[in-house]
């Protein structure tokens, strides 16, 4: 019966050029769009520029990869953008110092602390995402939508809808530092796009090596069958959503080290640029199907797009009008593609 | 038994040299079959043989790569199965196709609504409704939603929802793979009559003595191409599976393994419906010791599932315990018990055994993981090995390990299921169903290997429905019947006694 | 007395969180109950929020409208209830509606801010700027305001224009790209304060805000912080404190003598200059002691 | 076996008490809304508020009914909030006279024209959504998410950002009424309602009565297996968001007609409000479930829980809070009560 027998090799997260045609057309839209730009601005494609685009990629790519665990988990994460606004004034106001009302005195947390505590907060409001998602069987789009009004809501009461303006801290307090992220760069690299690739390597090993993702493809393929293979479903899925939240925190940090700045107001619909990019890089919102590569050059090929148009000097209304386009003509790509193989929704 | 030589018999429809590709996968290599009107043509052939593929053909869901399907003399083309069925044929597929959102009614009718001055009439609707439940004897509200009804009833729905076309020719794909011998006999019952008005009906099944009652003729096919024919009287059970499968090939015997301690020990267990009203499970109490093989028998709706989803972790009992080798196991997630060696070969392989969106090799691996994990990363040559082994063991024929899942056939699906369930090497294994769907010469696989495994002290409790299965490899015949035990036998009892302790019509 | 409703565009700016704040308080220390509510720009919300105005049976409505155009039917809702209308910081096209429209002096402030920044950049190089939300007509009539000064100054040249939507991301990262594709840019003049901080972050990771000098809008704290530490040139202060108290005042005067006091309806308030050497008189959130 | 025989009555589609509170929660959340403003303020239930609320239900309503078709579909169209837009300004384009050029002449379409030349319109951008999502095999969310963004950006660049304001039209040319729709009351019920009140009862004919009903839900419950039957589910799938496209262009004349002006921004974010108000409404995101009183009721929800907010002056921050918690309460709700019943997922 088994005529053929088992000599192909395993192959499947091996980084090959062909299967990088094949998959990502997002690889081609990028490559289209750097030619296109770079022959209408001589500015375009300069070693300066391109790095300064991807400190921009660098926001929306590391909401992109939490949204794309998410994904792949079947579910979708509304929240991010409010997360990274709740995130971003919730460091500033650790920053500004913590009054302790009943000793009398003003804490000002180091920064290392202040970045520990953020995140320890996007994974609290992600954890509630998560619980809601697999204990209360609230369907994902509903939850999420739910806790993006409500962490906006909470941004905008915990500074009065203001902005916080000083993050760089005081010597004299020790709690200098916060800046960094956003400003410096190690070897004329922006910090930002090192965190960016950081994230992005280590979600990638993730994936394709831990077994943690293994079982994060498998639930999102099939719960049940994922369920009663020993894959603690429930457990991968709070995970998720946690992790989302720590990103989105991260990215509320890097953004608000980046305009030295935290307002409640940052990040309104960067969900959808997060999902987007996710989305034009091949993976499928059914779950179970996408890779990191993918997402990152989904994020390349909007903040690439929309910088050059702006460097070109479009109108502000075409790049809505490109914006869209390009996203349903990526997806149009994939799903084509995915057409062609899988018959199964 | 129909009259006249069925030879005789005009054919009405018939497939000339019809071939079907998928990419590398021939599904059919150039098939020649034909339905003769008013009679019942059994198509037999082991998983993957391009059964369904061919009934699709001919019923227009999908198109051939080569050939042509001549209706009543004339060469046709379907491009979709809504013109096959104005043109009288009809078909109930091997996958249940019913929206469970819907009411059983809803779900009849749906696509080809009975319009009033009103909108849709749907008082007429549920009459006829009504009557074809009555024709099926089956009990079902017309305004149940189908989700609510069990598997068995689903198939009834699927049957009567073909049956309400009125066709000339209808097709039925495995359409018992979950109805009890009762209801089989209804339906077979209802075979006759349409034959005897004239309609031509093609049947595919894996339960092979059961499809000969009925058939005037058979056709076996056997890797895409045509092996065989005879009509009735030519064949029995013997001609099919040489036929199907080059050789005969029986389910094996009780191996003579030495049985050791009781590996599970179930003690009064209890498993209420999540609905209300009755206990799915009631007091249920049963031992299974290492090398021993128990089968319970029993009809749709006994239990059984609930029994073994409750023992591997799925469900919750409301009372008793379940001992996995002296250790109560109760309290314990589904992945440890996994991890202590208890695990569970599901029911239905699409929704709760495979993961559609993985390829071969990582279905097969997927209950392992922990074992070629090495700290945080897992290591792919020991998870290839692992693969390799698991293919090999249960010999799946597939094109790699890298294959989509979705490329196999029911048969080999069901045996990467298998396999990744045997590859977290365990000390109890369940099966649930093991032989649906399947065909007789991976059954036979499948419950040699099972008995091999038992002699190694592995302790093996399967359920079936199908009595035969019950007298092969088992020591041990439970009888289940509304959530309890009934009876139990040891493999010298009969069939007739089985099917008299399940409550069930003795078939002829 | 009774209800005065207070409609701004959105808290969550220092700007209009003023404007609700100090009319607010005019409005309680005149002895009126007050409710702060914010349209976000929409002019739906804004008719929702005209309504809810309506039921709650305020006697006098202050509104920042959405919309030159789009808020003249909520306007004209309100008038019908017979709820009189103060429009502060925007204008609606249209007179004899509202009682009173107080609004600051956008082109002879753009024009004063114009003025300071040549002053600051010289009269010659490249520059761009950052344009608020077209929806709004202020982000026109700034950038006429910024046109009329900046065409006198042939030797200027407007090397880029964006869209920065008023928000301070978006001016951050647009001003990148612009720095990009015109590296030897001397000046960025903005139609407000937040686009321009985002610039000036932008311009601080790049390491050019010496090269590049920076003019605001608005007079809102944070611009005037920029100012004193040198990082921007100036600030055009919109007397917002003083025009959202000044409404109230109209709209009392209105209710007790059916007279606003005022001589017309449309009312314009002179923007002040901020810049390094008169920050310190600023006392508190856009409020310039004389 | 037959012991139980066939005597349920049939109450699938009549109007029953016991399912109603069973079914909607929302029903307890609308009530427990209006009780606690009644409260608050006694300006909350009068007549005169409640229709005032109602009409401004009634743009989330239309909306939120088109979102229902597509919901029940299996599918989510972001885009409503854009096509409200760009109804509203080609209204008001309309109505400001069509120049021909070629002519030289400048037509000024009668109300009746303008109204039915919009919901064409609208009816064009559904289709787009709906070809892209049933012919090219993109996902509901990509399609319209992309949609969303083309959609906005012609309404900007029609208008270049600006907004129409004068609706009326003139009486010499014959093109007066428009604002009708937005004004005018009949036996004191504002014609806003009316249209929902209409719109509502047709889409729940069309529901249950009609051939297209049944094929909606089969094809949302099952969708091979409603093709495998018969079911024009391509067909269904392209009308569904058609109608969903002509819900929101009546939702934008509504809208602007109210407003008596049209622009370009109008909209924004209303897509995640029909949502809200269809998965409050009960409905499954999954498809195949979902009434049109559960959607009237969740929209009732959301609609009268932000007017009382407002009424009793909470600030615009808690509301957001609130809208946020409510969604999630309700649903919450909602999946307690469906993981009760049914065991499949
Ligand atoms: N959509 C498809 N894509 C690729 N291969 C397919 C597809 N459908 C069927 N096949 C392949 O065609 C062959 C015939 O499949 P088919 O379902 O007709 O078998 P069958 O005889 O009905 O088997 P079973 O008894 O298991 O139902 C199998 O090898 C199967 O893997
Ligand atoms: N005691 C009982 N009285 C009435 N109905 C029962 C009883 N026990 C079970 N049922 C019905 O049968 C269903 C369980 O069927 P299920 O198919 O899971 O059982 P099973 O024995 O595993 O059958 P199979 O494995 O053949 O599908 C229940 O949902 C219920 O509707
Ligand atoms: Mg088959
Ligand atoms: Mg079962």
């Amino acid at each position: 019966m088994s005529d053929t027998t088992v000599t192909r090799p395993v192959k499947k997260s091996d980084f090959s050029i062909g299967r990088l045609l094949l998959e990502g057309r997002a690889f081609f839209a990028l490559i289209a769009i750097i030619i296109v730009f770079s022959v209408l601005s001589p500015n375009y494609l300069t070693v300066g520029n391109l790095l300064i685009m991807s400190s921009h990629v660098a926001i929306y790519g590391i909401l992109a990869i939490g949204m794309l665990l998410v994904i792949l988990n079947g579910g979708i994460d509304l929240s991010v953008g409010s997360i990274l606004a709740l995130a971003g004034v919730s460091a500033g106001a650790m920053m500004q110092g913590i009054e302790l009302q009943a000793l009398g005195v003003i804490l000002y947390p180091p920064v290392w602390a202040v970045v520990v505590l953020t995140c320890t907060l996007g994974a609290l409001v992600g954890a509630v995402n998560g619980v809601l998602i697999s204990v209360f069987k609230v369907p994902a789009f509903v939850a999420t939508l739910g806790v993006m009004y409500v962490a906006r809501g909470i941004a905008l009461l915990m500074t009065n809808g203001l902005t916080y303006n000083n993050l760089s801290g005081r010597p004299e307090l020790g709690n200098t530092g916060f800046d960094w992220l956003g400003f410096n760069r190690i070897a004329g690299v922006p910090i930002s796009v090192i965190v960016l690739a950081v994230l992005a390597v280590l979600t990638g090993l993730m994936l394709s090596r831990s077994a943690f993702g293994r079982w994060l493809y498998a639930s999102g393929g099939n719960e049940r069958a994922a369920e009663l293979s020993g894959v603690p479903t429930r457990r991968v899925k709070i995970t998720v959503y946690t992790l989302s939240g720590i990103l989105s925190a991260i990215a509320g940090l890097v953004l608000s080290s980046q305009l030295t700045s935290a307002g409640p107001t940052a990040g309104i619909t960067y969900e959808l640029t997060a999902i987007a990019a996710v989305v034009i890089g091949g993976a499928a919102l059914t779950g179970g199907r996408g890779t990191i590569r993918g997402t990152m050059l989904g994020a390349f090929v909007i903040g690439f797009l929309s910088d050059g148009l702006v460097i070109i000097g479009v109108s502000s209304y075409w790049q809505t009008v490109f914006t869209g386009a390009v996203i349903v003509l990526a997806v149009l790509m994939n799903s084509l593609q995915y057409g062609r193989s899988g018959r199964k929704s | 038994m129909p009259g006249g030589n069925p030879d005789l018999r005009e054919v009405v429809l018939a497939a000339r040299n019809v071939a079907k590709s998928y990419g590398q996968v021939h599904a059919l290599k150039g098939v020649n079959f034909d339905i003769h009107r008013g009679q019942v043509t059994t198509l037999f052939g082991e998983n993957g043989a391009g059964k369904s593929t061919l009934m699709k053909i001919l019923s227009g869901v999908i198109q051939p790569s080569a050939g042509e399907i001549i209706l009543d003399g004339e060469p046709v083309t379907f491009h979709n199965s809504t013109e096959a069925r104005d043109r009288g044929i009809s078909i109930i597929h091997q996958e249940l196709s019913l929206a469970p959102n819907l009411s059983v009614r809803d779900n009849i009718f749906m696509g080809r609504e009975i319009i009033g001055p009103g909108g849709v009439n749907f008082a007429e609707e549920e009459r006829q409704t009504r009557a074809l439940m009555e024709e099926l004897e089956e009990d079902i509200d017309p305004l149940t939603p189908v989700e609510e009804l069990r598997l068995g009833q689903q198939q009834i729905v699927e049957i009567a929802r073909a049956l309400s076309v009125d066709s000339r020719i209808l097709i039925m794909d495995e359409p018992t793979s979950a109805l009890s011998a009762s209801e089989v006999e209804v339906l077979f019952k209802v075979i006759r009559d349409l034959t005897s008005r004239g309609v031509s009906i093609v049947y595919i099944s894996h339960h092979l003595e059961e499809a000969l009652t009925i058939t005037d003729h058979a056709v076996v096919l056997r890797d895409g191409n045509m092996t065989a024919y005879a009509p009735r009287r030519d064949i029995d059970l013997e001609w099919i599976v040489r036929n199907m499968v080059g050789d005969n090939y029986d389910l094996g015997s009780p191996p003579d393994s030495d049985k050791g301690e009781a590996a599970l020990s179930i003690r009064n267990l209890t498993v209420p419906d999540p609905a209300g009203g009755f206990n799915l499970v009631e007091g249920l109490s049963l031992d299974v010791r290492a090398g021993e093989i128990v089968c319970i028998y029993g009809l749709m709706g006994a239990g059984r599932t609930e029994l073994l989803e409750t023992c591997a972790g799925r469900l919750h009992a409301s009372g008793g315990e379940i001992v996995l080798e002296g250790r109560e196991v109760s309290h314990l997630s589904i992945a440890e018990r996994i991890a202590r060696g208890l695990a569970l070969v599901p029911e239905d392989r699409q929704r709760d055994g495979l993961v559609q969106t993985m390829s071969v090799g990582e279905n097969l691996s997927l209950a392992s993981i922990s074992s070629f994990t090495r700290g945080l990363f897992t290591r792919k040559r020991a998870e290839r090995d692992l693969i390799e082994d698991s293919i090999r063991e249960v010999t799946v024929k597939t094109s790699g390990p890298d294959a989509a899942i979705g490329s196999l056939s029911g048969g080999n699906q069901q045996k990467v299921v298998i396999g990744k369930i045997l590859a977290t090497k365990p000390h109890v294994i369940m099966l649930d169903e093991p032989s649906r769907g399947i065909d007789i010469g991976a059954k036979a696989e499948v419950f040699r290997l099972l008995a091999e495994e038992a002699r190694r002290g592995l302790a093996v409790l399967y359920s079936t429905s199908e009595v035969s299965e019950c007298l092969s490899i088992a020591h041990r015949i439970i009888v289940m019947h509304k959530g309890r035990i009934s009876a139990e036998f040891d493999s010298t009892v009969t069939k007739e006694k089985i099917m008299a302790a399940s409550g069930e019509s003795v078939a002829a | 007395e009774g209800l005065i409703s207070i409609i701004v565009t959105d808290p969550a700016n220092p700007y209009w969180f003023t404007e609700g704040e100090v009319a607010k308080a005019t409005a309680e220390e005149l002895g009126y109950e007050a409710n702060v509510s914010a349209h976000k720009g929409d002019t739906n919300t804004e008719s929702t929020l005209i309504d809810t105005a309506i039921t709650n049976r305020s006697v006098a409505i202050i509104l920042d409208p959405a919309n030159a155009d789009g808020s003249i039917g909520a306007v004209k809702k309100a008038v019908d209830a017979g709820i009189p209308v103060f429009l502060v910081n925007a204008e609606i096209n249209q007179e004899g509606l509202a009682k009173a429209q107080l609004v600051s002096n956008n082109a002879q402030g753009a024009a004063l801010g114009a003025m300071q920044w040549v002053e600051a950049v010289g009269d010659s190089g490249n520059y761009v700027e950052l344009f608020g939300n077209p929806a709004d007509n202020n982000a026109q009539t700034r950038s006429n305001g910024f046109e009329t000064v900046l065409s006198q100054y042939p030797d200027l040249n407007k090397a880029g224009q964006e869209v920065a939507n008023w928000d301070r991301t978006q001016g951050y990262q647009k001003t990148q790209s612009l720095l990009q594709a015109n590296p030897d840019v001397i000046g960025i003049i903005s139609g407000n304060d937040e686009m321009a901080l985002g610039a000036i972050a932008a311009l601080k990771e790049a390491g050019k805000l010496d090269q590049v000098k920076v003019g605001g809008f608005d007079g809102s704290p944070d611009a005037v912080e920029a100012v004193k530490a040198g990082e921007m040139q100036y600030t055009v202060l919109q007397p917002v404190a003083v025009f959202a108290e000044e409404a109230v005042r109209q709209a009392d005067n209105f209710i007790k003598t059916g007279e606003t006091g005022a001589a017309s309806e449309k009312q314009l308030f002179d923007c002040l200059l901020i810049t390094a050497e008169n920050a310190d008189k600023y006392t508190s959130a856009f409020v310039l002691e004389e």
